[in-house]
């Protein structure tokens, strides 16, 4: 429950707060909060993958670029006060009816089943059998990534020199 | 023995290791490079013999050992992977090694002056290897894996004096038209994997090979009417044929003489291009399954055997009328592999792996040889340009003229005789047509033809090496050109021990294979053999034997006529032929000049037809024509009146229409990615709502 | 000898059997809880007594190895010296720039600090000595780590000056460049253990054939990953000389100039700690933990290994730190990226080899050379990248 | 308290948090972060899945989420790599000023 507020705290305020890097920052809270969701969940693994990733990785990327391109958030434009509006309603619109779809559904009344004492072992020994092929793809992307966002960020290095 | 075939993956990895570590070694330590691939190579040679061994003592029994393994999973079911051990792979493993090791010493000689010298032993090594794996594989993927780095080695060494533009043009125009087969072979191999689940060629009743894939894929049929095993067959012929220079694909095999020549001696003429023969031999039972009656061919060993006829014939008439010394010798492996396949499509796999082995040793013995020249002359290839090297180069001269005579098969002494004679034989008994054989006769008349004029031009005559100012501009590594001699010379001891010991077994291994004691052939199928004079009195033996030798005889005797009796004087001499024939010699020269060819005739025909039109024109049509016309006038007036008045107004209105109902629409296009994003969150509760509605009723 | 061999049984438990004493007297109910309060209050009372020492320590022995007294004032020889220090850090005024984002200027110490202490809940102190034993103990660790470069990053963001900042950059790139191959070092022993909890680690390693432990240290890859973890810590943890992210010379003091008082003691404190964390590591991953390096030792108290072990690390770091001068920024990357990277990579296969090979002098043989090889190789690559020539600099640009 | 439904709540909550900022935010970094809060909330939903799902031991919902993790980082590079290179275009991180696909 608290982990809960605390996360949704997080988020709200890193899409809320005006100066980017107090979003980042609160961002990294909650993704903390996630990964903590994910620790209750027994899922302890993925928990602490989550924050090495985002909390390590992400997080400081995002703040590496906020930096680079630092500028505090440009002027209201005359449509800003509609652009909040809709995009509020829509969101909140959205939440109600996946609510809805929940509170409906008879799949989330069940109760909780006996904890799954999964080993990091068992999850690379799925890795490198059943999600073999995956794993590969997924190294490919990664690599395609790496290269394309170097490619991308330091396109114009030439001309910089 | 039995530890061969568990290790049988030592014999290609030793030179994929060895090139592997070149790879890392700097350039100046030569030595290590050529002791790692010359060493690696002889460890191979020794496990192949052990191979062969195996093979031998192990008759009787199953023929095919297999060792297959898991390679990985993907989704629930593995990819395996495998090699085997059969006669057939013995046989190749040590051709392929033997051969391979001779050359390597061979090229340590030739390629000294060279500043890539390990660069060019890392491609060697890795060449090799890939070939070696090529030939153990057991899976077809395996098989195509190896093959795709035995065609990418091919184009690194072709291209390996990669500033010179010919080459690098030569080496990418290798790559790509063997690409078109092998993406035609990968079709197959895909649709395979499709009909029958598994790439093993053998794994125990379960592989692709075997009867039950077999006659899954001979029931099933295509949309065309081919059964499924004649489609992938054919797909798979693509590929052998696109790697050993079958007719459509075979314009990259003269130019790869670009590489260095202990390249072309090792790849374009001893084992790569033997690849497609091989990959044939291997697929073979696919290719023969028939569908219930056994004595009618396959569709798909017709078509081998006719690209193969057709190869061979076509291949030595270009060959005749070439100059430069390698390309000679290109268009001969051509035409011989088309024997190979003829070979395989005629008489089955011993007949065609018979020729593959023994033209492997005297077509490398032959580009050795030329190789020696090139060396002896600074990088000279016109064959114009040399002459009267006997003198000079006394053992060169002796194991070509071996070599020479064992590609035109020169009878009873020569390996070239008995393989090729073998191939004519089953050619004549085939059930189909006579068609090929008589192809291959003609093709055979040829080859003793154009070898002897090669062999009259080079060795023959006097020197005309003095008079060749070009030879710079010819020579294919500055560095050779750097202490340039104008009188050749004999090639050092390492280049000539590779070329007597490779002239030893172009006479002997004839023997292997004669109709009176077919050892090979029945080694091959298994069989037990014993030796038998009278097996020559067999249907259609000695008549074969007798003519084919005729027709070699004819050949030499028309070379002698031609080039021998009166030497060549001068360099820039017209050929004999030239003198005789210049339409069809130039027409030979340029390779049948098929542009040219079409060109001729369409247009001559173009002109006749012409004539006739014209003369129908003037006094038949033109009265309707006339008439036809006024009516077409008058239609013309009314439709131009129709479209003034009626359709150009309303495809106007319409225009417009469509340009303002495409302003409005753009409106919605305003370029911000959130007014986009806030359009999907709607379309998102439009959808749960609906999902919910789905639900709910 | 049973009663001697009890008795170090006894001595050995004798932090869990107090603690267990203790916890008899609370309620079933907040048993879990006070459990976890004890363990968490004596780390966090053990260490910083240790960083307290240690301070004394390296600025003696730094104070030997530059031919100077080190403290001499506060006490005999000036072990006093962390207490005054201490006094002096908390009565300081606490001085917050003005133009400072202060509640970030406030939280970034403090997170620093609870994050290196985190990172001692999954450090098996001595036998059963283990606050929490995650199944992903190592993963744990690692991923508090990242946590400080999040704390180091706000510290040097928020207090809105070029030194702070640009002292934070640095941090965080040379952080995250060397947190590559600390957990590809690691990996090395995760694969051997099949495990990643720390305690299945030490486990793993406590044994012993004859006389001699079986450490992770003692075999080439193993030795290979020790030295390149230790190589990466000093950098993760910004200890000279991979310390630019502080050079005093360039950028005053680094990303905490703008601090003072108890919130720069804090700073601090927090960088000991954490490194005394990393070697902890080190010392769970390749040292073999709290078992003891011979197997006749055994009868000494695990922790007391443990803390053997530390303090030896510790004092290398200190050595290093008086021996070796700082790197250039470049150097440091290309260190980085061009030498310890492949490294690790090469040694995770090595370790697989090691895995897959025969027990026996060849897997030896082959693992060393697998390892000395590219590692002559590589650092050639190095060296034959700086050219040496005389520098020249250039006041009137 | 601690039933599936209330984590799926929850995640959708974050969902529209994220969806929200996506849409309000004109900073191109932050409409990323929102979408990072979108993949997050997604891989809550796996896990849940995962947690209270039939069989646990398949560990399907772990293998999704550490795919999308991993995918997110991927993304996240990828996109923070665009937006810098916009940056350099446009001198500015304003989604409203990037309108050159108008119609």
């Amino acid at each position: 429950m608290i982990l809960a507020v605390l996360t949704v705290a997080g988020m709200a305020s890193a899409m809320g707060l005006r100066n980017a890097v107090h979003c980042v920052l609160a961002l990294t809270l909650g993704f903390t909060g996630v990964a903590a969701l994910y620790l209750q969940l027994d899922a302890q693994f993925v928990g602490l993958a989550q924050i090495m990733v985002y909390v390590g990785a992400v997080a400081i990327l995002i703040v590496f670029v906020i930096m680079m391109t630092h500028r505090s958030e440009p002027a209201a434009p005359p449509n800003f006060i509609s652009l909040w509006t809709v995009g509020s309603v829509v969101a909140a619109a959205v939440f109600a009816v996946l609510a809805w779809a929940i509170c409906c559904s008879a799949a989330s009344t069940q109760g909780l089943p006996p904890q799954p004492g999964v080993t990091v072992q068992q999850i690379g020994d799925a890795l490198m059998h059943r999600f073999l092929l995956p794993l590969e793809i997924m190294g490919l992307l990664l690599t395609a990534a790496l290269i394309g966002a170097v490619v991308i960020a330091m396109g114009h290095k030439e001309d910089m020199k | 023995m039995t530890w061969i075939i568990k290790n049988l993956w030592l014999v290609p990895a030793l030179p994929i290791l060895a090139a592997a570590i070149s790879a890392l070694l700097r350039r100046r330590d030569r030595i290590a490079a050529a002791t790692l691939a010359v060493g690696s190579m002889a460890a191979s040679f020794l496990l192949s013999i052990c191979a062969l061994l195996h093979v031998l003592t192990s008759r009787g029994g199953n023929p095919i050992h297999t060792f297959n393994f898991r390679w990985f999973q993907f989704g629930n079911e593995w990819l395996k992977l495998g090699w085997m051990l059969d006669p057939l792979t013995a046989v190749m493993l040590v051709m392929i090694t033997l051969v391979g090791l001779l050359i390597f010493i061979y090229s340590l000689g030739y390629m000294d002056h060279d500043e890539n010298f390990t660069r060019f032993f890392c491609f060697l090594a890795l060449f090799a290897g890939a070939m070696l794996g090529v030939v153990i594989a057991n899976s077809l993927l395996l098989l195509f894996m190896c093959w795709e780095i035995v065609g990418l080695t091919s184009y690194l060494l072709i291209g390996f004096w990669y500033n010179k533009p010919e080459a690098a043009a030569a080496a990418k125009k290798a790559f790509i038209t063997t690409r078109i087969g092998d993406l035609a072979f990968l079709l197959g191999m895909v649709w395979l994997y499709a009909k029958t689940g598994t790439l093993l060629f053998y794994d125990g009743g379960a592989g692709c090979l075997e009867n039950s894939a077999l006659t899954h894929l001979v029931a099933q049929s295509t949309a065309i009417g081919l059964t499924a095993s004649t489609g992938i067959a054919l797909l798979i012929f693509c590929g052998a044929a696109g790697k050993s220079g079958q007719v459509p694909f075979h314009v990259w095999l003269p130019d790869a003489m670009e590489g260095p020549t202990p390249v072309s001696a090792l790849i374009h003429a001893a084992t790569m291009v033997a690849a497609g023969v091989f990959l044939i031999a291997r697929a073979y039972p696919l290719m023969s399954a028939h569908a219930g009656f056994p004595y009618t061919p396959t569709i798909a060993l017709q078509v081998v055997t006719w690209v193969g006829a057709i190869t061979a014939l076509f291949a030595a008439l270009i060959a005749v009328a070439q100059f430069d010394i390698k390309r000679i010798l290109a268009y001969s492996t051509i035409s011989q592999l088309g024997y190979m396949m003829m070979g395989l499509g005629v008489g089955g796999v011993a007949v065609g792996t018979f020729h593959l082995i023994t033209h492997a040793f005297f077509k490398s013995l032959l580009f050795l040889g030329t190789g020696s020249v090139i060396h002896g002359c600074n990088g000279e290839q016109d064959i114009r340009r040399m002459g009267g090297l006997r003198r000079h180069m006394p053992i060169t001269f002796a194991t070509y003229a071996v070599g020479m005579l064992a590609l035109c098969g020169f009878p009873l002494f020569f390996s070239g005789f008995w393989s090729k004679d073998d191939i004519l034989r089953s050619a004549l008994t085939w059930s189909v047509s006579r068609a090929p054989f008589y192809m291959g006769a003609f093709g055979a008349l040829l080859t003793a033809f154009y070898m002897t004029r090669q062999v009259f031009y080079v060795f023959g005559g006097r020197a005309r090496l003095a008079e060749s100012s070009r030879n710079i501009l010819h020579s294919s590594h500055a560095a050779g050109s750097a202490h340039a001699s104008a009188l050749p010379r004999e090639s050092p001891t390492v280049m000539t021990v590779p070329l007597v010991i490779l002239a030893a077994f172009a006479m002997l291994l004839g023997f292997m294979g004669t109709p009176a004691w077919p050892w090979f052939q029945s080694f091959l199928d298994g069989t037990h053999t014993t030796f038998a004079v009278s097996a020559f009195s067999g249907l259609a033996v000695l008549p074969v034997m007798v003519s084919s030798s005729i027709l070699v005889f004819c050949g030499l005797g028309l070379g002698w006529a031609f080039y021998g009796h009166k030497p060549i004087q001068h360099a820039d001499d017209l050929d004999e032929l030239d003198k005789l024939q210049p339409s069809i010699f130039n027409f030979l020269g340029h390779a049948f000049y098929l542009d040219a060819l079409y060109g001729a005739t369409l247009i001559r025909w173009n002109t006749w037809w012409s004539k006739v039109c014209d003369w129908l024109d003037r006094w038949v049509w033109n009265g309707a024509v006339q008439s036809v016309s006024f009516c077409v006038l008058g239609i013309a007036h009314f439709d131009d009146f129709f479209d003034a008045s009626v359709v150009n107004s309303g495809f106007d209105e319409g225009c417009q229409g469509v340009s303002r109902s495409g302003q409005i629409l753009s409106l919605l296009q305003d370029g911000q990615v959130q007014s986009y994003m806030r359009i999907i969150g709607c379309a998102l509760i439009v959808l749960v709502l609906y999902l919910l509605w789905g639900a709910k009723a | 000898m049973i009663h001697l061999v009890q008795l170090a049984q006894q001595l050995d438990q004798v932090f869990v059997l107090a603690k267990h004493w203790l916890l008899g007297y609370v309620p079933a109910g907040v048993q879990p809880l006070c459990s976890a309060v004890l363990s968490v209050l004596s780390v966090i009372l053990v260490f910083p007594l240790l960083f307290a020492i240690v301070t004394w320590i390296e600025r003696k022995g730094l104070g030997r190895m530059q031919n100077r007294y080190g403290p001499n004032r506060v006490g005999p020889c000036g072990i006093l010296q962390p207490i005054a220090d201490g006094v002096k850090s908390l009565t300081k005024e606490d001085i917050v720039p003005i133009t400072a984002d202060h509640a970030v200027h406030f939280l970034a110490p403090v997170l620093l600090v609870s994050a290196s202490f985190m990172d001692y809940a999954v450090l098996p102190i001595g036998r059963n000595m283990v606050i929490v034993n995650l199944n992903a103990g190592v993963l744990f660790f690692f991923a508090v780590g990242s946590l400080m470069e999040l704390a180091v990053f706000m510290a040097g963001w928020s207090s809105r000056s070029k030194y702070t900042l640009l002292g934070a950059m640095r941090a965080i790139a040379q952080m995250i460049s060397y947190e590559v191959p600390l957990v590809l070092a690691s990996i090395v022993v995760i694969m051997q253990a099949g495990s990643l909890s720390t305690v299945a680690i030490v486990n793993r390693q406590a044994t012993y054939t004859g006389i001699w432990p079986h450490w992770f240290v003692f075999t080439p890859w193993g030795f290979a990953g020790f030295v390149l973890f230790m190589i990466a810590a000093t950098a993760e943890s910004n200890r000279s000389p991979f310390d630019l992210p502080e050079g005093e010379s360039e950028i005053i003091a680094g990303y905490y100039t703008e601090y003072s008082g108890f919130k720069f003691a804090l700073f601090f404190m927090g960088e000991y700690i954490g490194m005394f964390a990393t070697s902890g590591m080190a010392i769970t991953l390749f040292l073999g933990g709290w078992s003891a390096p011979l197997s006749f030792l055994t009868w000494i108290p695990s922790y007391f290994w443990f803390f053997a072990k530390l303090l030896t690390l510790i004092a290398v770091f200190i050595w290093v730190r008086g021996t070796l001068p700082r790197l250039r920024m470049d150097q440091l990357m290309n260190l980085a990226w061009e030498f310890i990277l492949p490294m690790t990579l090469l040694n995770i296969i090595t370790a697989g080899v090691w895995y897959y090979m025969p027990t026996g002098s060849i897997r030896w043989f082959v693992c060393s050379c697998m390892v000395i090889v590219p590692c002559i190789l590589l650092s050639r690559g190095l060296k034959q990248k700086k050219r040496f020539q005389v520098r020249t600099y250039h006041f009137t640009q | 308290m601690n039933s599936l439904q209330n984590y799926l709540l929850l995640s959708s909550l974050l969902f529209s948090i994220g969806f929200a900022g996506a849409l309000i935010r004109r900073n191109a970094i932050l409409v990323l972060i929102g979408i990072e809060l979108m993949l997050n909330a997604a891989n809550l939903n796996f896990i849940a899945f995962w947690r209270y799902g039939p069989a646990p031991a398949a560990l399907t919902g772990i293998m999704f989420t550490i795919f999308s993790i991993s995918i997110a980082a991927a993304e996240a590079a990828v996109g923070l790599g665009i937006i810098l290179a916009v940056y350099r275009h446009f001198r500015t991180t304003d989604l409203y000023h990037m309108n050159s696909l108008k119609g």
